[in-house]
């Protein structure tokens, strides 16, 4: 079966995107598909490469790139979000005229349109957020 | 893009956050404008303080934020129809539907219930 | 003291739990999602006007005007702007924010 | 259809709107702090043990744990793990988020 | 840095919420071990959800989080004693002080009114 | 009087910041003092300067970082909020390997002494959270 998953909330502050992740480690254990994950409102900062977070805690964000690295899996992060929170990728951070970017490993910036497509094509779509 | 591959699914957009004091309700009409490009059966539901986003007189220049409240009005130019808001929660907080800014068909609990299990994708906000 | 409130007493316990704790002569403030607090006829009016017979209650006009609810303002509650919160901040010698 | 709550039923009206909406037969899971609604002797109990009537309660058992009330769990109540819930999302044609 | 020039003044932290849901606890608590450096006069308050934060058992290895409720039976090292604990919310969540993991003041609702009353900082978590 | 303020919750996804801000300019143009603004939580989001808000809205990091170069004010990120989130300056990126950094004009980090320190030097201390 074909999963979407949607994460609302950005790493450490809520749950969600712990949630999500374990989630979608179950649904990979048992042998499913995870079609996407859309990274919505704070969401989208799960996907910066900047994250340091303390050595006894989790890597949230190098959990979600190692996830997609091995299971081959597809990590949105909705563009207008993004840009209101200050994530970018090298082509995004060129056509606004920023000097750095942030986005890690495995994420790719997309439209909104990535959300609905997932509804569409995915079986089931579940939504984690706060 | 909004290639739906001639899947028409059941795709419901549930509010129940007030406007201005968190993003979710602007966020939530950014995601249902897109939506209506893929010709899916696009509802909206409106329930506990999500009743709030849909109040007339909205006025933000006090606030320094973008008034999105007039974007409800033109739904209906996406052919987005299906506004549901739910009668207990006007009753709540002393509304009625002239106090909104759009037509919207005012439901019962029991009928939202109904709607929403009825959905094949629920997005929540 | 000055207590604020921001959030909707119809989705979380905020309201309930600070108006549990302003001692007589304290003064609440509600800003942003609070002041759907301040309104007449809901169901959270009677436990906003008991606690003004020992509190007073202010409401922050942006909020209000931004939510399209000023005219609905519980008679009694004082409608203030971002000025007039830094008065009460000054007025009284300690503030805390239930969130 | 699934139902998922995932906050606190003292601080939030997010369950009692979900159980207001949940039809008889349909299941409803309880995780992150959704899961304190799961357990017995609270002011929240009761709501939970008569939704328990017409709809399954599940609760998320890795939750229950972080908060050390895995043993405080009411009668019926069914603790499972994230792959139980991925098996309950699949049972379900539609998951409905309520946060 | 812990320099307060001579000056004490009364610091609350007031914890309303759960751990682990959101980070607020965890992040109060290592505020509140920066303030035992600058000599205040620092008492915690729990009420609402925040009494969840000192119960007894948490095991976070299913949730793959780091478990900080041993860090609160440190705090007596840091000569930071004043922990109050909201009775009614202990009540209403079927808690008593002997499923807390550390010793704390079981207060009313009226002492915790007093004692919020009469401090100078109150950070809110 | 001397104002301590207190944001923890990032740009756009809750009100707060924009309330501190507007709080903030009310409190300056009474002629009063901003001893400091400390971002703790979700609130060192503020200090990133890679935010593209879209046109038609307030731009909320820009508006710090302006009403500090106007007023001189102290805005402090903490440190430890910030590693677990992204933000980081140059001798931070540098300080952990990282290829990027994305703090904003007029922000600074450091630690939480900066926030009980301006508890006790401020006469009022203000939080803004959710």
């Amino acid at each position: 079966m074909k999963f979407g998953i949607m994460v609302n909330e950005g790493p450490y502050q809520h749950q969600a995107s712990d949630t999500a992740y374990l989630f979608a480690k179950a649904v990979l254990a048992k042998g499913h598909e995870i079609y996407r994950v859309f990274f919505y409102h704070d969401g989208v900062n799960n996907g910066t490469r900047l994250t340091v977070p303390p050595q006894d805690d989790r890597n949230i964000v190098n959990r979600w790139s190692e996830l997609a690295a091995k299971h081959g899996i597809d990590l949105v992060v909705c563009v207008a979000a993004a840009q209101r929170r200050g994530i970018l990728d090298e082509s995004e951070a060129k056509r606004h005229g920023r000097d750095a970017n942030n986005i890690a490993a495995g994420f790719r910036i997309s439209g909104l349109g990535q959300l609905v497509e997932a509804g569409i094509q995915a079986d089931r779509l579940v939504v984690f957020g706060d | 893009m909004a290639d739906a591959g001639g899947v028409v699914k059941k795709f419901m957009f549930v509010n129940r956050k007030s406007p201005y004091g968190t993003i979710y309700a602007l966020e939530s009409l950014e995601v249902v404008l897109i939506s209506a490009a893929f010709d899916q059966d696009v509802s909206l539901a409106f329930l506990d303080d999500g009743v709030y986003e849909l109040t007339k007189g909205q006025s933000t220049k006090g606030v320094e934020m973008k008034n999105f409240s007039p974007t409800y009005r033109a739904l209906e130019g996406y052919d987005i129809e299906k506004l549901y808001v739910a009668q207990e929660s006007l009753e709540e907080r002393g509304l009625s539907e002239d106090d909104l800014l759009v037509d919207v068909q005012v439901v019962s609990r029991a009928e939202m219930a109904d709607l929403m299990a009825e959905q094949d994708v629920v997005l929540s906000f | 003291m000055l207590h604020t409130v921001n959030k909707s007493p119809f989705e979380r316990n905020t309201l309930k739990s600070c108006l549990a704790h302003v001692k007589p002569g304290s003064a609440v403030l509600l800003i942003e999602d609070g002041v759907y607090a301040a309104l007449a006829g809901t169901v959270a009016s009677d436990m906003v006007q008991q606690a003004m017979a020992e509190v007073s209650v202010y409401a922050l006009g942006p909020d209000l005007d931004a939510r399209g609810v000023a005219n609905r303002v519980i008679d009694g509650v004082k409608v203030i702007d971002y000025a007039g919160f830094v008065d009460l901040v000054i007025e009284h010698p300690s503030t805390q924010s239930w969130l």
